[in-house]
């Protein structure tokens, strides 16, 4: 067994492991957790298969970033964790046969042996002076410009929608509105309301 | 060495793990995002993998882009999931059935 | 003049009458509507006088008025055949209708719907007409049907009796089942022959004669028979024989001139007529001709016994009917059908005279028809009373009277009939003369003899009718002696109908002159069992008033019997109409409401609505749910393609 | 003069509809006389343009005639083709007819939303004649749906108190048959090479086992609409609930738009199959005349007695056609124009009734015509017609098709000559518990008999019933070479 | 690696000045405040849906060219598509702003995502190219859960922004696995090296057959067919009525578009693969569209059941798989979105402040309270319910005869009757317009200023819909030749 072969193996097995924590682990903070570590596995067996750009930006993006963003929200949410899972282990039975079946069916697949890539050999490493970087760096901005915008727009899409929906005045903030002081009326102001002449006599 | 197919099997098994969990989870729809997350995640292994064993770069540009959109999505995602907590009180998925029938 | 328009202007004139009558009679008075009425049937009379003595001197006329349809190279014609047969039946058509008419004035008198009454007489006058002059089946239907209308609007004429309006329904569709079967015999005759033309089928008949064809349970029938025995349902219907003759006796309820009219003299015999008129189809089979002769002593034999026991004075008259109808019947199946419309003839004056003179006591007795509570008529309404004992004895048969020639023509031809029942058929002719002589008297013994058993205010105001009552008495007692006397010699020769009745062999004719009847009457059995019969009516109405009763006392099974009608008004009721309508309440509650609309329909629905809620509750709002549908059916494509299809 | 003389059909289909359309855009509640005047110019005006196709049709050619064919979606060779043959010629005269009393009928009984209801009636009026016309087989199911707007509008705006589940029942059921004719429409034209042609459609070769199944899609839409024993009970319920002129459009044309379609699509389309059918088909029209029948006797409501006469007169209809026998299939036609004439003319009664005491039940009535003689007269006079009576129209059928189907097949004749005696009976028993007897209601006593108008349309209609019943001979004559090449096309076996 | 030329430029001008003007949108909306939401926003918006249709349109003869390395390609459908998706996106946001002016809606930042949003469908309708296909499905996917969640008070909303989120991702991971798979088996992410691709792959592989599965899975989710329509009640229920129209007519047609893309230009050699699926999907849901929508009370609700059944119908011409097929879906899918604008343009134009007008007895009785629009909306219904002389007939007459032309007669016969359970709760809307009264209190509706003008619109909008009945066969040539260059062998 090749260091590369252990190195695959062990961070797969991390990876399904802590991918499998991150959907039945009670507290979402933990969850956050291990799916750090799920990523953190991933970038290391994309190491493996000589994507290190993507490597790296899973990492830092997904680890650095998003993550952080998942906790941040956990936390300002301040939710109940305790009742959080109650009545998972009713849904388990029926969850875990669909799970297997799929995972069955799809692993059947990729075994059967008719994926035209597995009879490719695993290509040779790169040159030594080969960049990743620069080489995905040269697809995005030429041949891939165009989708390179679009997920500028995606992008740009996310942070209005993002601010547009989280910004908020707060309504128990008061601000000044000058346009409708100065066309404020009387009767806006003034509510004149008849009254019994001997108020005692109501009751 | 090993196999394209063990790759391939790392990203069925995620796959199946993420799917899985999107519907198992009953009371917390942080975790469903983070589910989304790994469903995401599962096609990168397997674009990357594949971009591996054919020499193509493509795959992984497609990954880049993934990587992109999945942190927007996430971005908005969580967005809402903050509209929903301000408007319920709740991020509790059972809660999640005024619409219905 | 030219003869095509002489005939078309007979039925013309009378429709032309009852338009006016009708549509007008509000506007032109009721004068001036049974004037034109009149005016019309007149005409028509006189016209028919004329025709009839052209057509005796030799001039018969077949041919079309106008093409009423073309249709699969079947030309459907309106048009004329004026033959002797015909000529004989538009003469005492028109002259009974006008007698009537002239009755009707005085009849109707009061009834404000007397312009109506009118118009509805001419319009069965033309449908009549139709009816006889048709040269055709369908011309030939048009009429039957005719006339069955107008039967309908005459029993129901006093509308708002409920009695009224159930008879009339009744009778209509007591005719339409012989129509039923009247359709399905212009159908046969137009698949074998191709046309409904008289002259056509008729000549073509002899060469069809031993036709068949497969009927149920692999017998063989001869279409000639099927054809002869369709068409005399039709004519069992109109001719009331049994078992269609309930409608007869409860359209009664009609105006007593339209029972003198339709249920005596006129529309009746539109079946012997028809039957008459067949002769060339009926003599091709001999079974029809049993079926017929059966048929009609049937009726003559039960009927007359009814008569026995009716107190309603009309309704002994329409029993009376009823048997006479099976004479003519039986002389049909004998095939004398000389006889049969001689006797037609002869009944139609001394019926219609019969019916008028009860009508007249009617009046008299302000609308009572009791017999019980008559008696001793007979001073106080003389004409009433010779002209109904003229009338009673031209019935029973009594000679030089209209009734005993063509009776005894009957009795003389089912007499020498070989046709199968003949034995039977002349036991019942000669059971039914002691009986019509004892119900005819019965009647006059009843009204007009014995003691006054009306109430004293009755009494007091009874008196003869009016003179536009008693002329047309008169002018009907005339007939009713002399009609047999003059027409016997004619139509016993063959003279008289010529080659317009078809008689392949038999007793037709038998050699029978007026003369020789007359002579020959003392020494025969029908003249002395009519005594007998009068003879008895006297005896059990004058001389010993208590004796019926207490027959009935000692009968009273046979008695019950008789008053039921032997039951076939329970058992038509109880089988047809309430059957009918259980039936249609079954249909519908079951077939219609339940199993089509409840079960197949609304219940298609109805599924379709639960599982719209079913499904919808699949709907449950729950995200975790949505996501394992969309697993769900993931996986289940998958699993088929990956194992269904791809193995 | 040209467009009258090239395109009368289009004339006639697309005058009434944007007379409609006129009449609906142009006039509200307020000004309702406006409406309703409009509305009969329009229909008389229809009418008087339809006159042409009675006097210049050549009644010696079966040829399809004033033919008009344009192309109109190339693609599915789908095309703007009318013409009209001896069958749908009185048809459509019907329809002009009709609409013309309808219209007048609906005068003054509707008060609410009156433009819309006249302006349902017209474009109704010239769909139905476009059904009449189209030899396109997708022209024809277009004029088919089409109408079923207008009629269910009309069922369920001015209709009775049940009329919601009427309107919808009578779409529906009309629409699941319609449905499967479009694909047999559509399965056709496949196998035809993609022309929608209805007589290219009629010389088509096809399998024995197509044409059964084309045939019972077909057999679906038509026996529908017809309608057919057991898929009849969306009628009475729609009868009952639709306004009087409803009743009389319904009753009239839209039934005879299912047998129509049997004479034009169905059988020339699958002849081996309509005879291989026809046993089947005979056994329900016989079924309808009996049992129908039967249940029409112990209907209680008057509109529902009528409606379920219907269905077991045009039972006589679907007989008649077959037996294949020239004189039965000239009397179902016959009979359809008849029926049209004497249904519509009994609704009309009905809703003279209704008007004054807004009852149909039987029971309500009774002694009509010591108040209403004239009315009386009328109604009487259309009851014999409904029982065959001779000289009335309804009469000229009923023979023909006895006496066809008699020199076809003696039982069927039987059965159908059964209607003698029970369309009598349901007919007369309901005139004898309306017209006559005592008046038993006191509302009964104050009713007022008919006006001008009401007296004027059903005497126009009575005029029709005596005119054809008199004298059929020149409708016979219109229809005698269609009907023959009609015959002998389907006597040829496609197989 | 290829230099960029004015050609590629061009290839994708409609996005590029959408893309452009809505930032320009964005930035005058940040800046300039006036009295009214969007005074000077909202005229830009329309303009610049204009231009961008105008463009789209411009090039619509030219011979189809692929452009930008392969990532998209311009030809006649891509224009015809983008063109209908603009002016569809304009009506949307004509009939929708006085609805959305009253529930604060109406801001800078709805339009912005709007605009963004037909960005993307732009992109999806002109890819050439997974990646384009992916990026451009997420950039509409991410506008409408942003413009669903926009309502920010309303808790119904919210919820179907989530849900519509979660279900979402999780479909687009389906069908980017499937993408990847894809990639796999073909080497390439180019629709056109992936057809080259079928003439060595058999379609016997299991790979590539579950690759198919997943992909159209994903594609189904976003046509809202069974069994992955789970979200359309719910979303289109819980939006603003004015989102709810924008997401349930406009995106069909690049619905469309990526099915056309992916699986005919990508998988057209496999179509024996995706037929029966589509044929499954199509037939499922006609089923249950026609049959839940029976059950419904909300007229939303309904029409998001009636989505169904329609995409239902749009599958149905698809899966023939012939271009008479192609060409009877596309139809579909532009008269559908006709429809729907009139029906959704219809309920807004009923609705005021504070009445939503989305149950379906706020319907009762509209024939008396607005003779017009009941009329409208009797149109849409029966043009929905594909009853003859209306353009919806056609539409349903073309699907159903292309399925017959590929030999699918049991798929189109059950396929009609269940489109008889389908006019049912069309009927049911007629029944409640025209024959039930009123209800007590509720107004008549006046129509002045801009909501005069909606009604114009809208009357234009629904009478196409009868009026174009003479000329369909020259709007169905159009479609088809917009097609030609397809490569339809």
């Amino acid at each position: 067994m090749t260091f590369l072969e252990v190195v695959f193996y062990v961070f797969a097995a991390v990876l399904i492991a802590s991918s499998l924590l991150v959907v039945t682990v009670r507290n979402p903070v933990r969850a956050a957790l291990f799916l750090v570590l799920a990523f953190f596995s991933a970038a290391c067996l994309w190491l493996t298969l000589e994507a290190e750009f993507l490597a790296i930006t899973l990492v830092l993006v997904y680890v650095g970033a998003v993550m952080v963003l998942f906790l941040f929200v956990i936390m300002m949410l301040d939710i109940d964790i305790a009742q959080m899972r109650a009545g998972f282990a009713n849904y388990l039975p029926l969850g875990s046969i669909v799970a297997l079946v799929m995972a069955g069916e799809l692993i059947l697949v990729m075994l059967s042996g008719e994926f035209g890539a597995t009879e490719l050999p695993r290509p040779a490493g790169q040159a030594v002076g080969y960049s990743n970087t620069e080489a995905l760096g040269r697809l995005v901005y030429t041949d891939y410009v165009f989708a390179f915008e679009v997920a500028a727009v995606i992008l740009l899409v996310a942070i209005i929608a993002a601010i547009s929906l989280t910004l908020r005045r707060r309504p128990e903030t008061r601000y000044q509105a000058p346009e409708k002081q100065v066309r404020v009326r009387k009767e806006d102001r003034i509510r004149i309301i008849k009254m019994p002449r001997r108020p005692e006599e109501k009751s | 060495m090993i196999p394209l197919s063990h790759y391939l099997i790392v990203g069925a098994l995620l796959f199946a793990i993420s799917i899985v969990g999107i519907f198992l989870n009953r009371k917390n729809l942080v975790i469903i995002l983070m589910a989304i997350e790994l469903l995401l995640l599962a096609a990168n292994v397997n674009f990357v993998a594949f971009s591996h064993y054919l020499e193509d770069l493509s795959g992984q540009v497609f990954v880049f882009f993934v990587l992109t959109v999945a942190a927007a999505e996430a971005a908005i995602g969580l967005a809402i999931l903050i509209v929903l907590f301000r408007t319920r009180r709740s991020i509790n998925v059972q809660d999640l059935d005024r619409l219905k029938g | 003049m030219n003869r095509e328009l002489l005939y078309l202007l007979v039925p013309l004139s009378c429709l032309v009458a009852a338009l006016l009558a009708g549509f007008l009679g509000s506007r032109i008075g009721r004068v001036n509507a049974h004037r034109s009425a009149i005016g019309g049937v007149g005409l028509a009379f006189v016209l028919s006088c004329l025709i009839a003595s052209d057509v005796f001197s030799g001039n018969h006329f077949n041919g079309s008025v106008y093409t009423w349809a073309v249709s699969g190279g079947t030309r459907f014609e309106i048009g004329f055949l004026i033959d002797p047969l015909s000529a004989v039946m538009m003469v005492v058509v028109t002259f009974v209708s006008l007698m009537v008419h002239i009755y009707t004035i005085g009849y109707m008198a009061d009834d404000p719907g007397y312009t109506r009454f009118f118009s509805y007489i001419a319009l069965f006058t033309f449908a009549m007409l139709m009816l006889v002059m048709s040269n055709n089946f369908l011309q030939l239907f048009f009429g039957w049907e005719g006339v069955g209308l107008v039967s309908y609007l005459l029993i129901g004429f006093w509308n708002e009796r409920e009695s009224a309006i159930r008879a009339n329904l009744k009778a209509f569709l007591v005719n339409r089942v012989g129509d039923f079967g009247f359709i399905l015999g212009i159908g046969a005759v137009l698949a074998l022959f191709g046309s409904l033309d008289y002259q056509t089928v008729f000549d073509a008949a002899p060469s069809f004669a031993d036709g068949t064809f497969t009927g149920p349970f692999g017998s063989e029938w001869h279409w000639m028979t099927l054809i002869c025995l369709l068409l005399f349902v039709g004519a069992m219907g109109k001719s009331a024989q049994v078992p269609l003759h309930v409608w007869l006796p409860d359209s009664m309820e009609g105006p007593t001139p339209i029972s003198a009219l339709i249920h005596a003299a006129t529309m009746v015999t539109a079946g012997i007529f028809l039957v008459a008129r067949m002769s060339p189809l009926f003599e091709l089979s001999t079974t029809a001709l049993a079926v017929v002769l059966l048929i009609g002593a049937l009726t003559t034999l039960l009927m007359a016994f009814v008569a026995l026991v009716q107190t309603d004075i009309k309704r002994v008259v329409a029993y009376s009917t009823l048997s006479q109808l099976g004479y003519m019947t039986v002389a049909l199946g004998a095939s004398a059908y000389s006889a049969a419309i001689f006797h037609l003839a002869t009944h139609a004056f001394f019926k219609a005279l019969l019916f008028l003179a009860a009508g007249s006591v009617i009046i008299a007795m302000h609308h009572e028809q009791d017999m019980r509570r008559m008696g001793g008529l007979r001073k106080l309404m003389p004409v009433t009373y010779i002209t109904c004992v003229i009338g009673s004895l031209a019935l029973a048969g009594i000679p030089p009277f209209a009734g005993f020639f063509s009776k005894d023509a009957i009795i003389e031809a089912v007499h020498h009939s070989s046709t199968p029942g003949a034995g039977f058929a002349y036991v019942a002719v000669m059971i039914g003369v002691v009986l019509t002589a004892f119900y005819s008297f019965r009647l006059v013994f009843m009204a007009f003899h014995g003691e006054e058993r009306m109430d004293a205010k009755t009494r007091s105001h009874l008196h003869e009718p009016p003179r536009v009552v008693t002329i047309p008495l008169v002018a009907l007692a005339v007939p009713s002696i002399l009609a047999g006397l003059i027409l016997v010699d004619p139509v016993m020769d063959g003279s008289l109908f010529g080659n317009s009745v078809v008689v392949s062999a038999g007793p037709e004719g038998l050699g029978m002159t007026a003369a020789g009847m007359l002579a020959h009457a003392p020494y025969s059995a029908p003249f002395w069992l009519a005594l007998t019969g009068i003879l008895l009516a006297w005896v059990c109405y004058s001389w010993k008033p208590g004796l019926p009763a207490s027959a009935a006392e000692r009968w009273p099974r046979l008695y019950r019997l008789l008053m039921n009608k032997y039951g076939f008004d329970e058992f038509y009721h109880w089988v047809f109409a309430d059957g009918a309508r259980g039936l249609g309440h079954f249909f519908w509650e079951w077939g219609d409401r339940r199993l089509i609309d409840g079960w197949m329909v609304n219940g298609i629905a109805g599924a379709v609505g639960r599982a719209a809620g079913l499904v919808r509750r699949i709907q449950s709002g729950l995200v975790y749910h949505y996501a394992f549908a969309m697993i769900i059916g993931l996986v289940g494509l998958m699993s088929w393609f990956l194992f269904a299809r791809g193995n | 003069m040209a467009l009258l003389n090239d395109h009368l059909l289009s004339v006639l289909i697309w005058f009434p509809v944007v007379g409609g359309i006129l009449v609906l855009a142009s006039c509200d509640d307020r000004r309702a006389g406006r409406a309703r005047w409009t509305a009969v110019a329009v229909s008389v005006a229809t009418f008087l343009l339809s006159i042409p196709l009675w006097s210049r049709f050549d009644r010696t050619s079966a040829e399809m005639q004033f033919v008009e064919r344009i192309p109109w979606i190339e693609r599915f060779q789908i095309e703007y083709f009318l013409g009209v043959d001896g069958i749908s010629v009185p048809l459509v005269l019907l329809t002009t007819l009709l609409t013309m009393v309808v219209v007048v009928a609906g005068w003054r009984v509707v008060q609410a939303r009156v433009a819309q209801y006249f302006a349902a009636f017209l474009i109704m009026e010239g769909l139905m004649i476009g059904v009449f016309c189209a030899l396109d087989g997708i022209l024809f199911y277009l004029f088919w749906e089409a109408m079923l707007i207008p009629m269910f509008l009309i069922i369920g705006v001015w209709g009775g108190p049940n009329r919601v589940y009427a309107a919808i029942k009578f779409f529906l059921y009309t629409l699941l048959g319609s449905l499967l004719m479009l694909v047999a429409l559509l399965y056709l034209s496949r196998a035809a090479g993609g022309s929608f042609d209805l007589l290219f459609f009629h010389h088509l070769p096809l399998s024995a086992g197509v044409q059964t199944l084309v045939f019972l899609a077909f057999f679906a839409a038509f026996a529908v609409k017809i309608p057919m024993v057991p898929v009849h009970t969306w009628l009475p319920d729609a009868h009952v609930e639709a306004p009087t002129g409803g009743s009389v459009i319904l009753a009239a044309i839209t039934l005879k738009m299912g047998a129509y379609g049997f004479l034009r699509i169905a059988m020339p389309i699958a002849p081996d199959a309509a005879h291989q059918i026809a046993p089947i088909i005979i056994g329900l029209s016989l079924l309808a005349v009996v049992y129908i029948a039967l249940v029409a006797l112990v209907q209680q409501d008057m509109k529902k007695l009528i409606a379920y006469s219907s269905i077991s007169h045009m039972g006589f209809v679907t007989l008649g056609f077959f037996v294949f026998e020239t004189r039965a299939m000239e009397g179902a036609i016959v009979q359809m124009i008849s029926h049209g004439f004497i249904s519509g003319a009994l609704f009309l009664c009905v809703g003279v009734l209704y008007d004054r005491l807004h009852s149909r039940e039987i029971a309500t009535y009774g002694g009509v015509i010591k108040v209403m003689p004239v009315f009386a007269f009328f109604i009487v006079f259309f009851a014999m017609a409904n029982a065959g009576l001779p000289g009335t129209s309804g009469f000229v059928g009923e023979f023909l098709v006895i006496l066809g189907t008699f020199s076809v097949n003696g039982w069927y004749a039987a059965v159908a000559a059964l209607t003698l005696i029970v369309g009598a009976a349901y007919t007369l028993w309901m005139v004898k518990r309306v017209v006559f007897g005592p008046i038993q209601n006191p509302q009964v006593a104050e009713m007022e008999d008919l006006d001008r108008r009401e007296f004027g349309m059903l005497l126009f209609v009575a005029a029709g019933v005596l005119l054809i019943g008199v004298w059929p001979a020149p409708l016979l004559e219109i229809m005698a070479a269609s009907v023959d090449q009609l015959l002998a096309h389907v006597a040829v076996s496609k197989l | 690696m290829t230099s960029l030329t004015v050609l590629d430029l061009w290839a994708v001008a409609p996005e590029i000045v959408v893309a452009t003007l809505a930032c320009l949108v964005l930035v005058i909306d940040l800046y300039i405040r006036s009295e009214r939401p969007c005074a000077l926003a909202y005229p830009l918006t329309i303009g610049t849906l204009i231009v961008g249709a105008v463009i789209s349109l411009a090039g619509l003869y030219d011979a189809p060219q692929l452009a930008l390395n392969g990532l998209v390609v311009r030809d006649g459908v891509g224009d015809v598509l983008k063109t209908g998706t603009c002016l569809g996106t304009a009506a949307v946001l004509f009939y929708a702003r006085d609805y959305a002016q009253e529930r604060g809606l109406w801001r800078g930042e709805y339009l912005v995502l709007a605009l963004f949003g037909v960005v993307g469908m732009m992109t999806m309708i002109g890819a050439a190219h997974l990646l384009t296909l992916y990026v451009g499905i997420e950039l509409l996917a991410l506008c409408l859960y942003g413009m669903i969640a926009m309502q920010r008070d309303s808790v119904r909303a919210a919820e179907a922004a989530m849900k519509y989120f979660i279900l979402g991702a999780l479909a687009s991971g389906v069908l980017l696995y499937g993408m990847s798979l894809l990639y796999g088996l073909t080497g390439s992410l180019s629709l056109a090296a992936m057809s080259q691709a079928s003439a060595t792959l058999s379609s016997e592989s299991l790979p590539l057959m579950l690759a198919i599965v997943m992909v159209v899975a994903g594609l189904l989710f976003k046509l809202g067919a069974v069994p992955f329509h789970m979200w359309v009640p719910d979303v289109y229920d819980g939006s603003a009525t004015s989102t709810t129209l924008y997401l349930s007519a406009v995106p069909k047609l690049a619905a469309f578009a990526i099915l056309l893309r992916l699986l005919f230009s990508g998988l057209g050699g496999w179509i024996d693969v995706w037929q029966d699926m589509l044929a499954v999907a199509a037939v499922l849901s006609i089923g249950l569209g026609n049959v839940v929508a029976i059950a419904q009370t909300s007229i939303k609700r309904m029409l998001a059941y009636s989505t169904i059944s329609n995409m239902g119908f749009l599958l149905l011409g698809f899966f023939a798989g012939t271009a008479a097929g192609y060409s009877a879906a596309m139809a579909y899918a532009v008269i559908y979105m006709v429809s729907t604008l009139a029906v959704f343009g219809i309920i807004l134009a009923l609705t005021r402040s504070g009445f939503e007008s989305d149950l379906l007895d706020d319907f009762r009785g509209l024939n008396e309270r607005n003779p017009w629009l009941a009329f409208l909306m009797l149109t849409v219904m029966f043009s929905l319910a594909g009853i003859p002389p209306t353009a919806g007939f056609f539409a349903k007459l073309m699907v159903l005869q292309a399925a017959l032309g590929a030999g699918f007669i049991e798929v189109v016969v059950v396929a009609a009757i269940l489109a008889v359970v389908g006019a049912f709760y069309y009927l049911r809307v007629v029944k409640l317009m025209y024959f039930d009264p009123p209800e007590a209190g509720t107004l008549k509706i006046a129509a002045q200023g801009y909501r005069r003008a909606t009604i114009w619109v809208l009357t234009v909008n629904t009478i196409l819909l009868i009026a174009i009945t003479p000329w369909i066969g020259e709007m169905i040539d159009f479609i088809a030749s917009s097609l030609v260059h397809l490569n339809l062998s």
